[in-house]
């Protein structure tokens, strides 16, 4: 098997293991049999795994398994949710800050300058403890400091081009503004920005979790991973499988996404063209 | 740099941070809740229409928001970013004493990851897909995909419930309790850096001098340690400053699983008690160490990277 | 001095250059001129062991004063790299650290191949080099980093760095292509005399099919990787009987030439 | 390992080994780990929770004290005298008391500090005049060691309410930073203090009743149960209050390094109903009530931590439990019924059901303590069952009660000692339509008699009958989500003897717990 | 000059300057007055830096003068904006350096060709086909190409495809700039028969850019030498050889290396560099090279003076 073979056999591999859990999230009533994750019987808490409970239950009763795979739901769309918007908000901010310069560039620049300059969890917290704690509020607060990162690198990459020949080209043959960002800075950035936005659903995924460790992401009864830990941390120890299934969970999401992202950046990586 | 060009810098900064004050101006402004409200109700009873009616006429929270966001400016400006409504103490001075032992553990786990990335990340480089590479790029791995807190629990399950070696709750901030909270910190961000580390060096063993040298016969080690580190430590430090702003934001989850008494810990209080002016008084602090930082790092380059120092 | 024999270089077991024999004696002037892509640059790299990514002699033999090179320890590159055989490139100066000066960029390569030299007088033969070269204001230069120079200053650096060693043989890689017309001939009337003074074999690598005639003795004149034609310069200049040699010579412009207007 | 009830001696500390801890210098240190209240404050006057932090740490002390069957003890005063229409106390104070910073505790001292409540504390949540009203006059009579107080209403038994933490007495000439440094007679004094860290406090010098075991205490504050069963575990500390993690505590008390000890619970969990919300609706409250499993919760879900009850006031308290009927006993059917009955039903078909067209969600508010939480989720989910939504909105203990304060809530979680005074009235007070601490809006004209009434009863079974009464229209009003009583632990390690948690939760630090050698 | 043919564009004063660090100013151009004639080519040569490229960004307005005029049939086109510049855009084409460079790797041949076309409505999309082949072909190209992308052909046919999509809005003028460099020499002679051809049968005017007098007067009507932002000779393409008088211009001419050279004579070469464009000495910008230096070189900057009607020269010496 060459090289480029295999990379796309792994690319593949990844890719239906990404598809496995997505779908796994999209079919959770099926997968689960059609436990509802928010209701259990009191008297079966922290069973431990087994008796009827693959992974045990909770304090509650509630069954952990049902709860980790409605988690990937909650997690999913929340990360989703994130890369999706800021993938769209930056590389378009950062495609009109590379393509116009100027003013333009710099209005747009200075802001992701001041945003960037918030770290991501402390604007998070910030937006949490000013407009509520929520899943929704999570997303939004990681997603206003994320886009700048997209944002730099869309103006970088427009930037590496905006002075090329063939960009010179298309405007001397008369080319028009819209049709040269759709055309030319677009296809441009795509690439590397798809690299980066599947990379990136994995971190996100991480910091929604940590946002909501925190009490500042979904609240009880949601199913989600980071406040499974946080539930199952009082019985770290007496019950840890509160602790180990949605750990596990998380690190898989985020193993199979990373090397997802990492694969696509082997096949699509702009370098080898 | 010039002095012209520090001083546009600094002009930037200064632009920068009257629009995140603004925002969280904005942000605090726009939240749910009434101060005035607030700060008497943490004192336990309701006090009467009239008594708040008052208290916003003393604090000036009647007038117009453009008004308010330049009064409470001023009064930053002269060092006053208000009183805590949580902890009836001025916001500063309990920013000050939170200040230094999170700069403790960010230093102390950047040591750590320094300690931990770059020769890990050189080896990586250096032994491109040979089998140290491969084991560094796994461990590395696994250290971006797990969440640093469920690290920090399972660390603190080992060490300080089994072993009863450091302490559980990091509260008094001495060594014993900073070793933990650092070791989780380092934990994810030298997974990162590790990569970055080996990206920077393969980036510069690609480099035309380092054919230039080796037809020269000059010998790798020399090559290596004399010509491609330093020259990997000029991007590299640039990923430095930029990764402070997670570090610090990353303080806040580490410092609650331990009970650290950071910043982040503090905020994270003050968020759950709406405690608005010390958020506000905890964002600014933070962009500007985060902006001085980078201000450094910045400088650091340009003193280091001749190519920036010596362009006429 | 160098022989090159038969040899079959090949890219991840793709073959670039095929049955390439070349001989060289003392003091020759060899150019290898040819379009791009033909395998002038991976020859010449081959000869100082330098092949870029994957690149392998996989037949063939180069012999170096009698010695094949193909089984050299990194040692005995590492003696002969810089020593008795040396390589100036296109652009010399990105082949030097960007964020050294030029002196330590000397200092690094002398004390490399004279353990016990201070960095002083290491330093001093620098700038004596450059002298030697005709760099006035050794010292000034010496102080510099390499993207203070001009193209054609860092290009003589380049060549001064090459002979410090009085190497036996001067590899060149297209040196004055990046240059302008006028520096172009400075730097030509400089290697010309390295030969001269030193008595240097030069292997140059070049598309400019004038300066190759003005320069060397001997014309290998590449395609596909395989030698299309050598020979004598004269011979290769003046009667040309190898049908693609003869369209090189008439496409190469020249005043006074075709017009086409 | 042994575990013991109230006040009886933990064995523990005989088999204890013989490991005290020692400070650097030398001196007797013990590390105590405990939830933060009240922002960490220990001023009496502002705020209940900073009045019992005073006490609890062993810096403040009043004139009298409760044991553990809540029966008043002379403390600071050594006897009194009470005129037959109980409104002329007069009070002999304890010669030789000292304040930790030498002074001594003076009649005038003593009479000082009852008037300063009334200044500093007046618009804080502490609220002195429940205990003595703002008329009463307060007069010292230093020659003879004794402060009178003339009040103007009957008290039925002041010195009860004088034992209540925010009538600690404090030295009023020379403290001067009274939310972290006030000065007090108790063995501890605080040293110092760091802002969400804990304090340090080191034995009073002047302590007037014994020796005081320890040189010194780290007093560390550890918000989450499992943090403290593990600082504990660790060796971090040797003292630990309420582990609420009923794992971690069976699993202490399993341990026989570890001695556990519960008080009988006086504390009531419950959840306050806020009428001025939906769930002014009558229907829907009873509803709520009978829909939520309390008993499996106390026993299961929080296992044994609380023992059941639906009253107010403890079972095991003498207030007649057992002639009180439930009408609301745990039945989801009923409840459903009552709701289909009420027409509260779900018309969307979304799974909740509708009061006035819109969609019920409860608005809960918990903190993170004495599994306070658990049985907010664990309300969610039982209501969910028969289509009532519920919102948990956990949070420190602050802003919860400031939430409360506001009216911002449908049911609040909340953990009282019910006989804070050694008698229920003030804690029956938070139902009372006239009184302050109703936060809950809840307002009964019969209720409101009978409290008007106790109020001025000094005969002690008419008073057990008026609080009978009281109870059973709470019940019968469906006002409270009662969860259950709650039984406060002390946990300690062997290097720490006699560490018992009284049944009145403000006594933690006192000199009873020496180092076990 | 080329009384008999029509002159279509005029540069007029034309300046460039550019900001550089410490408050100093680089003059990439310098007061350069040229003309354009119908179908004659003018060649621009002068060494790496001296503002060739620049001047001719200008023509096609990718950039703008600091000072001056650029008149196209008496519009002048630095003040132009928008739709009128866009429109002004089908009459002045470019073909520039790098044949890699100036196509978008992500299109098709026909798509490249074509977008002039489609740019201005002038093809409908299914005829883009038909026409890609016609204009492949006019650049002696296999109509099939049209379905390659451009990292599948050699740089020579690269650079006709550049050719085409400059010709395909048939345009007056065509920049180009150093348009044969890149290529090896046979390649490059192939390419420029082929613009001659083009040229003479579409009557275009062409601005060349070339490091190589050897190559430019070859197919150049007119040729102006620049040297560091200066022009300093403007000389008739067919004798060059003979009758240029600047001293800079000879120097050139004597640095080429030719196979046709004596190889026993000492290349002759100008000594020294060329000053860095932002230290242009005053005076005449070429006095540290020349050798007939003379002291009013240092003082007065020598203005073009016409030696014949077709030649003019801007040095103290006439
Ligand atoms: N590292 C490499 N890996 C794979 N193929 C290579 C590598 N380096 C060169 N080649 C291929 O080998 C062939 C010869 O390349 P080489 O650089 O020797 O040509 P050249 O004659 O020097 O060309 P130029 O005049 O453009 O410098 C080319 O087809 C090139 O694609
Ligand atoms: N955008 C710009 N900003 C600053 N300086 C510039 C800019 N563009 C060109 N210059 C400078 O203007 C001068 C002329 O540049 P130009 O590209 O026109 O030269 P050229 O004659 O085309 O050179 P070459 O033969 O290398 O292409 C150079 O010194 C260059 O550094
Ligand atoms: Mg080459
Ligand atoms: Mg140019």
């Amino acid at each position: 098997m060459d090289k480029k073979t295999f990379k796309k056999v792994t690319f593949i591999i990844w890719c239906a293991l990404a598809a496995a859990i997505i779908l796994t999230a999209i079919f959770a009533p099926v997968v689960t049999g059609g436990v509802d994750p928010t209701s259990g019987t009191l008297t079966d808490a922290l069973k431990a795994p087994g008796q009827g409970h693959l992974f045990g239950t909770d304090k509650l009763g509630r069954d952990i398994f049902t709860r980790v795979i409605y988690g990937a739901r909650t997690s999913l769309t929340a990360a989703f949710s994130v890369v999706i918007l800021v993938f769209c908000v930056g590389t378009l901010l950062g495609i009109l800050a590379g393509y116009f310069g100027g003013i333009v560039d710099t209005i747009i620049m200075r802001i992701a300058d001041m945003m960037i300059a918030f770290p991501g969890l402390v604007l998070a917290i910030a937006v949490a403890g000013i407009m509520g704690a929520s899943i929704k509020n999570a997303v939004i607060a990681i997603s206003l400091v994320t886009w700048t990162k997209y944002a730099r690198l869309a103006r970088s990459l427009v930037l590496k081009i905006r002075n090329r020949d063939y960009v010179a080209a298309a405007i001397v043959t008369g080319s028009k503004t819209p049709y040269m960002l759709v055309r030319y800075m677009l296809p441009n950035v795509l690439p590397t920005m798809i690299i980066t936005a599947a990379t990136d659903i994995g971190g996100m995924m991480l910091e929604l979790a940590g946002l909501s460790f925190l009490g500042f992401g979904a609240q009880p009864p949601t199913p989600e991973w980071g406040l499974m830990l946080n539930e199952g941390r009082s019985f770290m120890q007496a019950a840890p499988w509160l602790m180990i299934y949605p750990g596990l969970a998380i690190f898989i999401v985020v193993v199979v996404f990373n090397l997802l992202g990492d694969s696509l950046r082997d096949i699509l990586d702009p370098r080898d063209e | 740099m010039t002095k012209k060009q520090l001083g546009i810098r600094l002009i930037q900064m200064v632009v920068v941070l009257f629009g995140i004050s603004f925002l969280t101006f904005i942000l605090t402004y726009l939240a749910p809740g009434d101060p005035v409200q607030a700060m008497y109700s943490a004192t336990g009873i309701m006090p009467k229409p009239e008594v708040l009616e008052a208290a916003r006429e003393e604090l000036g929270l009647n007038q117009p928001m453009l008004i308010q966001y330049g009064n409470w400016l001023t009064a930053c400006l002269k060092g006053d970013f208000g009183t805590s409504y949580a902890y009836h103490k001025p916001v500063v001075e309990l920013l000050v004493t939170r200040l230094w032992p999170t700069l403790k553990l960010a230093l102390l786990s950047m040591v750590l990851m320094l300690i931990v990335s770059i020769p890990f990340g050189m080896l990586s480089a250096v032994y491109k897909n040979k089998w140290i590479d491969y084991l560094t790029r796994g461990i590395t791995f696994f250290g971006v995909s797990v969440p640093n807190f469920w690290v920090g629990l399972m660390l603190m399950l080992f060490f300080c419930v089994k072993l009863g070696w450091l302490p559980v709750v990091s509260s008094n901030g001495d060594f014993k309790s900073l070793v933990l909270p650092a070791v989780t910190l380092a934990f994810a961000m030298s997974a990162k850096y590790t990569r970055q580390v080996r990206a920077a060096i393969l980036d510069e063993l690609n480099q035309d001098y380092v054919t230039g040298a080796r037809a020269r016969g000059v010998k790798e080690s020399n090559i290596l340690w004399k010509n491609v580190f330093p020259n990997s430590l000029l991007p590299l430090i640039t990923m430095f400053g930029l990764s402070v702003g997670a570090l610090l934001g990353g303080t806040a989850v580490v410092e609650v699983v331990f009970s650290y008494p950071g910043l982040g810990n503090l905020a994270v209080s003050a968020i759950t008690a709406y405690d608005y002016p010390l958020i506000q008084g905890y964002v600014l602090w933070i962009a500007i160490i985060y902006m001085l930082i980078n201000l450094i790092v910045d400088l650091s380059y340009i003193y280091v990277d001749p190519r920036i120092r010596e362009k006429r | 001095m160098l022989e090159i024999r038969d040899v079959t270089i090949s890219y991840h077991g793709m073959p670039t250059v095929t049955d390439f024999s070349l001989s060289l004696e003392q003091g020759q002037i060899f150019s290898l001129v040819g379009e791009s892509g033909s395998g002038k640059t991976t020859v010449i790299r081959a000869v100082l062991g330098l092949l870029a990514g994957g690149g392998k002699v996989t037949k063939g033999d180069i012999l170096f004063e009698g010695n094949s090179l193909l089984g050299n320890t990194s040692e005995q590159w590492r003696a002969l790299r810089g020593r008795d055989i040396s390589m100036i490139f296109q652009d010399s100066g990105a082949m030097m650290n960007p964020t050294k000066r030029i002196g330590s960029v000397f200092v690094e390569y002398i004390r490399t191949h004279e353990k016990n030299i201070s960095k002083k007088e290491a330093w001093n033969k620098g700038i004596m080099m450059l002298e030697r070269m005709r760099l006035a204001n050794g010292d000034n230069i010496m102080r510099s980093y390499p993207f203070q120079l001009s193209g054609g200053m860092r290009q003589r650096v380049g060549i001064a760095l090459a002979m410090t060693y009085q190497p036996k043989l001067l590899l060149a890689d297209e040196p004055t292509s990046a240059l302008d017309v006028t520096t172009q001939a400075q730097i030509v009337r400089q290697m010309m005399e390295l030969r001269d003074e030193y008595g240097t074999s030069i292997i140059m690598v070049t598309h400019n099919l004038g300066v190759a005639a003005y320069m060397s003795d001997y014309i290998v004149v590449m395609k596909d990787g395989k030698i299309e034609d050598e020979g004598n310069r004269d011979v290769m200049i003046m009667e040309p009987d190898n049908s693609y040699t003869k369209s090189l010579l008439a496409a190469v412009p020249s005043l006074g030439g075709v017009r086409y207007v | 390992g042994s575990s013991s009830s109230s006040g009886t001696d933990a064995s523990g500390a005989a088999d204890s080994a013989s490991e005290t801890t020692t400070s650097d210098d030398g001196g007797k240190t013990l590390t105590f780990g405990c939830q933060n209240y009240g922002a960490g404050g220990i001023d009496p006057a502002v705020e209940t929770n900073q009045a019992w932090n005073c006490m609890r740490y062993g810096i403040g002390q009043c004139l009298f004290q409760f044991d553990d069957t809540m029966q008043v003890q002379p403390w600071l005063c050594d006897s009194y005298e009470v005129s037959d229409d109980h409104k002329t106390w007069t009070f002999h104070i304890r010669e030789g008391v000292k304040f930790s910073d030498g002074c001594d505790m003076t009649a005038q001292s003593v009479a000082d500090s009852f008037k300063r409540l009334f200044t500093d504390g007046e618009s804080g949540s502490s609220a002195p005049e429940k205990y003595l009203e703002k008329e009463a006059a307060i007069t010292a009579d230093d020659a003879a060691g004794t402060v009178t107080i003339v009040t103007q209403t009957a008290y039925p038994d002041l010195t009860k309410n004088l034992a209540y933490p925010v009538m600690a007495i404090v030295d009023v000439a020379d403290t001067q930073d009274y939310a972290h440094g006030t000065i007090g007679t108790g063995p501890y004094v605080a040293k110092e203090y760091t802002e969400e860290v804990g304090y340090t406090l080191t034995a009073n010098e002047n302590y007037w009743d014994g020796e005081v075991p320890y040189d010194s205490v780290e007093l560390l504050y550890m918000g989450d149960a499992s943090a403290k069963a593990m600082a504990l575990k660790s060796g971090q500390v040797d003292l630990v209050e309420n582990i609420t993690t009923v794992s971690d505590l069976e699993e202490l008390e399993a341990d026989e390094n570890y001695t556990v000890t519960i008080a009988n619970g006086v504390r009531c969990g419950f959840a306050y109903i806020n009428q001025g919300g939906i769930l002014g609706n009558k229907d829907l409250r009873e509803a709520v009530i009978q829909a939520v499993d309390e008993k499996t919760m106390c026993e299961t879900t929080v296992g044994g931590l609380y023992t059941y009850g639906f009253s107010v006031l403890p079972s095991n308290l003498a207030y007649n439990y057992d002639k009180l009927s439930n009408p609301f006993e745990y039945n989801q059917e009923e409840a459903k019924a009552k709701l289909d009955a009420a027409g509260i039903v779900d018309s969307d078909g979304d799974g909740i059901r509708e009061l006035d067209g819109e969609n019920i969600s409860l608005k809960f508010i918990t903190y993170e303590n004495r599994a306070l939480s658990t049985f907010a989720e664990g309300t969610q989910q039982l209501l969910a069952e028969i289509g009532i939504g519920v919102e948990v909105n956990n949070m420190d203990s602050e802003s919860e009660w400031n939430e409360m304060v506001n009216g911002n809530y449908d049911l609040c979680s909340s953990n009282w000692t019910t006989v804070g005074t050694g008698d229920p009235t003030e804690y029956l007070d938070n139902w009372y339509g006239k009184s302050t601490a109703n936060y809950c809006g809840y307002e009964n004209e019969e209720y409101d008699k009978l409290y008007e009434q106790l109020l001025v009863e000094l005969d002690d079974a008419k008073r057990t009958e008026l609080i009978t009464q009281m109870q059973q229209v709470l019940v019968d009003d469906a006002a409270v989500l009662v969860h259950g009583y709650y039984n406060s632990s002390m946990i300690s390690s062997k290097a720490v003897a006699n560490a018992n948690i009284h049944t009145a939760d403000y006594y933690w630090l006192t000199t009873e717990i020496t180092p076990a050698n | 000059m080329f009384e008999n043919d029509e002159m279509i564009l005029e540069t007029k004063h034309v300046t460039r300057k550019f900001p550089a660090s410490n408050n100093r100013t680089l003059v990439a151009c310098d007061d350069i007055n040229l003309k354009l004639y119908k179908g004659k080519t003018l060649g621009l040569v002068g060494e790496s830096g001296c503002g060739k490229s620049t001047f001719m960004r200008f023509l096609v307005a990718l950039d703008k003068p600091t000072e001056g005029k650029i008149l196209y049939r008496g519009k002048d086109i630095t003040k132009m904006k928008g739709e009128e510049l866009r429109q002004n855009r089908q009459h002045i084409q470019m073909v520039f350096q790098d044949p890699s460079g100036s196509f978008n790797p992500k299109m098709k041949i026909r798509d490249i060709i074509c977008e002039p076309l489609m740019n201005f409505r002038k093809i409908k999309a299914g005829e883009k086909d038909a026409v890609a082949r016609k204009y492949l072909e006019m650049v002696d190209l296999p109509g099939e190409f049209a379905n390659r992308y451009p990292h599948n052909m050699s740089g020579g046919q690269r650079q006709r495809v550049a050719i085409a999509r400059a010709i395909a809005l048939e345009p007056e003028i065509i920049v180009m700039d150093e348009a044969t460099c890149a290529l090896d020499v046979s390649v490059q002679k192939t390419i420029i028969e082929l613009i001659v051809g083009l040229q003479k049968k579409k009557n275009i005017a062409i601005g060349f850019i070339a490091h190589d007098l050897g190559l430019i007067q070859s197919f150049a009507h007119q040729i102006a030498v620049m040297y560091l932002g200066n022009i300093v000779e403007i000389l008739p393409g067919e004798d060059i050889g003979e009758c240029a008088k600047h001293p800079y211009t000879q120097a050139l001419i004597h640095s080429i290396f030719d196979v046709k050279m004596d190889f026993t004579k000492q290349i002759e070469c100008a000594e020294g560099e060329v000053p860095s464009p932002l230290d242009v000495p005053v005076g005449c910008p070429f006095q540290d090279r020349c050798e007939a230096c003379m002291e009013i070189c240092s003082r007065e900057k020598p203005q073009l003076i016409p030696l014949t009607e077709e030649h003019l020269v801007a040095c103290h010496r006439y």
